[in-house]
């Protein structure tokens, strides 16, 4: 069983800004949801994953994972990330090996499995995000697309409960964005939890059963899609006005 | 007997801090160096610089677009001392990536691009420092870079490519270290030793965490060129 | 700003940061560099410990009362590279020999001690060190590199050093950035969590770094061929102002500057 | 006046690729207009513009502007540049200077300009992407979205007549997009023509005039906007089925 993700009145300052990326932020990611994080740029959603993730550490606040604080030990943040996992924004700045199969196998090699285990993680990852196939590719070879579900797999092969991703969709073409949003269906369909941070307004309204409105480091609110995009206050913090007619 | 126990504390301090110190250990901070040294080591540097700047002149009037990639090329050699290089001690340091350099662009055009890399770290981040120029560059723009190649271009062939390539990493890291504790042997001899007493000092005082990084960013460089083979 | 972690790009960032934001960011580079050289050089010439403590405080004054770079940025990265100037300093104060001096240790052969004539030395050392780092630091936050270029180019610096370095004082933001994701997509699959990982984490980063430095360049030189890219490359000069008082304080600088190499 | 782009029955190929990336394409860019170019990843977009740009040359066929071939000289391309601005996906990959002001100038220097005149061309591109108060500001402290704006304007101030984006809106929250569309309307205002290859259905729906589609390096349609998203095969030529009812 998977136990609830809980930001406890969490802040964050990056060093040399005067103001917080995050301010007394505090919320519960359940286990099994589709969660989709919007906000405009600078509104916290990246550093709000990055510290979900363990990669930044609050300055004030909490971070549980079920009822336990997250230890930011070595043993702590080694715990942390067999149930946490992160995919960043730019796939080119995620994939570094040469070879396809190197890269997806760096996690599970650091986790300390097999070379057996290794490979058969590599594998079912692989299998998840329909990269099978390019498993001896060079990294560099590859379309904008794959590389983003590869960067994905690699995550996925530390067979995280929780996975967070960073603009997931942004540069993809249509059918590159499909198929990703294939993966996190299969995810879900597991019962594990995926966190989109995203401006694709069209993937939170249809995909998500959650949305976490951020505004200037706080949570503006928490809801339904349907809640959410219906109220004319918190539209202001995903699109301007002159967008709404868009229907995302 | 209070004198002896005096030192041995300071002994342990001294090392304590040195595991944990910054990543550019081996830069001759501003200031550090009397006028006269510093003078002597931009004499010593210069006639590379001029070479080095010549061929460089030769390779962009052939090609012009090249100035896009030696732009970048001097911006990998800075970018490359921000990553994590692990001392067999335990902490961790920075690379200096002057071997690598070397093997990647050859040792004049590293006399250049090391000497700018240089210039930045002193303008960007106060490591390092202008009148000490000259002799930081000599060390880590021309020494090191230097023993790497001949190194490298040495035993290409006769000693297998990760030996050759973590020679010549590791053995240019030791010489830039040997070559700055001289500048500071010639420039503050002991008082009661001389350069030589004085070498040996500012020699052990790097030594004991210089050789573990050394070898460090020898087998570190061999695992970045198996890696570039490959792609 | 420990050793360990990449910290080498928050101290880029936050010093640059300071360069372009502070109230001298518009003064003449030559103006700024040549009041810091100036200082550099009669610390260095003058070579008396009073004189690297006087041009110390003046700087770190004008930093932080001038430029209004505040007083803890400007102390914390004077602070951390005199953590490090003792040390160096060490290495004059201790002396190795055959012989005893007055407190020694011995160690094998050799003997290692004070020397009554070493203290001072290391001492004068320190202080001038610290007074020309003040007067580099100075011109480090006051002057953002561009500025600096551009002065090397009125100075008639060959042109392709000037072009390589502008290029490169970008792209050192571009790599830095695309080097700090790496490495937390790295950490976030447990990299750098042992001797190895952590080799094998910088190997990758350091080769994959190489080829989207190549990859970059490439894609750059596409870009400014669009923008007429014939190999030069031509931008119209940055506009400054002379700073009156600056010259003032200046000289006042130069001035105590002597006064404290005869005190002394 | 203002003369067309045309292309006549271009083909290009890329060193290694067995299929070309362009087969015997032929249209007419018209001035004046508002052209989205659409089509999956790998359909030819980005080698169109490359070529309309003087970046590639035609391998076979002939590109014009007015009555008068495209002359791959020195001389040629210098009055081609007059004309034709490229703008490309990646501001990092355009912005070469850390000073806005200088990068900005490279354009019009370059053009054979007189610094006064130069000067004069920098603030008029800077005032129409609303990067003026951006000028003394260092490259690599703006955001996504102002970035794209300064790597716009670096186009804009060589003054061309048409400017070719490709695209200009990925990666960037709905403001930053909301601007940078903003700046095409006012050029569209003056007459001039801008072309867009993009994956933004919503922006070539809504904002586009004419709409170009290509499929695997041949021109599949060229249409107005409501013509050609009514069209069931050229939809699947756009995006995939599952997509469809997003209602872009």
């Amino acid at each position: 069983m998977t136990a609830a993700l809980t930001f406890a009145a969490v802040s964050y300052r990056f060093t040399g800004n005067p103001t917080p990326a995050l301010h007394r932020v505090s919320l519960s990611i359940d286990p099994g949801r589709r969660i989709a994080v919007l906000g405009r740029n600078g509104a916290g959603k990246s550093t709000l994953l990055l510290l979900a993730a363990g990669i930044l550490r609050p300055q004030e606040g909490q971070i549980r994972l079920g009822d336990t604080p997250i230890s930011y030990s070595r043993s702590g943040l080694r715990h942390l990330r067999r149930h946490v996992g992160l995919v960043m924004q730019s796939p080119d700045e995620q994939l570094f090996s040469a070879s396809v199969w190197q890269d997806i196998s760096f996690g599970p090699l650091n986790l300390g499995l097999s070379p057996a285990e290794a490979r058969r993680a590599v594998h079912e990852a692989a299998a998840l995000c329909d990269v099978s196939d390019l498993l001896d590719r060079p990294t560099h070879a590859l379309s904008g697309g794959q590389k983003a579900r590869v960067a994905l797999a690699g995550v996925l092969a530390m067979r995280p409960q929780y996975l967070l991703v960073d603009e997931a969709t942004s540069g993809l073409d249509r059918w590159a964005r499909r198929q990703i949003v294939q993966v996190f269906d299969r995810l879900a369909a597991q019962g594990k939890t995926v966190v989109l941070a995203t401006h694709d307004l069209a993937l939170a309204r249809r995909w998500a059963d959650l949305v976490i409105v951020l505004d200037a480091g706080s949570v503006a609110a928490v809801g339904t899609p349907a809640r959410v995009f219906a109220d004319e206050t918190l539209r202001h913090l995903i699109a301007p006005a002159e967008d709404w007619h868009d229907d995302w | 007997m209070k004198h002896r126990w005096l030192l041995i504390s300071l002994g342990a301090a001294i090392l304590i801090v040195f595991e944990a110190r910054p990543a550019y250990a081996m830069h001759i901070m501003e200031g550090f160096l009397p006028p006269l040294w510093a003078l002597f080591w931009f004499a010593v540097v210069i006639p590379f610089w001029i070479i080095g700047f010549r061929r460089l002149r030769a390779i962009v009037n052939d090609k012009p677009e090249l100035r896009l990639l030696l732009g970048f090329a001097a911006a990998f050699t800075f970018v490359l001392s921000a990553l994590k290089l692990p001392s067999v001690t335990g902490s961790s340091s920075h690379p200096t990536g002057t071997g690598l350099g070397a093997i990647l662009f050859g040792p004049w055009v590293m006399s250049v691009l090391g000497s700018i890399v240089l210039l930045f770290q002193a303008l960007l981040i106060a490591h390092g420092g202008l009148t000490t120029l000259g002799a930081n560059a000599f060390s880590m723009a021309v020494v090191g870079p230097w023993v790497a190649w001949l190194i490298w271009r040495g035993l290409s062939g006769r000693l297998p490519f990760w030996l050759t390539v973590f020679l010549a990493a590791a053995l240019a890291n030791l010489s830039t270290y040997v070559v700055t504790s001289l500048q500071l042997a010639l420039a503050h001899p002991d008082p009661v030793g001389g350069i030589v007493a004085s070498f040996i000092k500012f020699g052990t005082i790097f030594a004991i965490t210089q050789i573990p990084l050394a070898i460090s960013e020898g087998i570190l460089t061999v695992l970045i060129m198996n890696a570039l083979q490959t792609t | 700003m420990a050793a360990g972690d990449a910290r080498i790009g928050d101290m880029l960032r936050v010093i640059d940061r300071y360069a372009f934001s502070n109230r001298l960011r518009n003064v003449d580079p030559a103006q700024k560099s040549g009041i810091a050289l100036a200082t550099i050089l009669l610390c260095l010439l003058l070579d008396r410990p009073l004189v690297g403590w006087i041009a110390t405080v003046w700087m770190v004054g004008i930093m932080a009362g001038y430029a209004r770079i505040p007083l803890h940025v400007v102390i914390a990265v004077l602070t951390t590279e005199s953590v490090f100037l003792v040390l160096s300093v060490v290495g004059i104060a201790v002396s190795v020999g055959f012989e005893a001096s007055e407190a020694a240790l011995r160690l094998g052969p050799l003997w290692i001690g004070f020397h009554h004539a070493a203290l001072p030395l290391a001492l004068q050392v320190f202080s001038r060190a610290l007074g020309c780092t003040a007067a580099l630091n100075f011109l480090v936050l006051t002057t953002p590199l561009v500025d600096l270029i551009e002065l090397m180019h009125r100075l008639r610096v060959p042109a392709l050093l000037v072009e390589v370095m502008m290029l490169s004082y970008r792209a050192i933001f571009v790599l830095l950035d695309t080097l700090e994701q790496m490495v937390t997509a790295q950490t976030a699959r447990l990299g750098y969590t042992s001797w190895q990982s952590t080799l094998r984490s910088s190997a990758l980063i350091g080769s994959r770094l190489f080829v989207i430095a190549y990859q970059r360049s490439q894609a750059l030189e596409q870009a400014l061929i669009g923008r007429g890219f014939d190999g030069d490359v031509r931008v119209l000069p940055l506009s400054y102002r002379t700073e009156q008082t600056l010259w003032l304080i200046g000289i006042l600088i130069f001035v105590s500057l002597f006064l404290a190499r005869w005190w002394s």
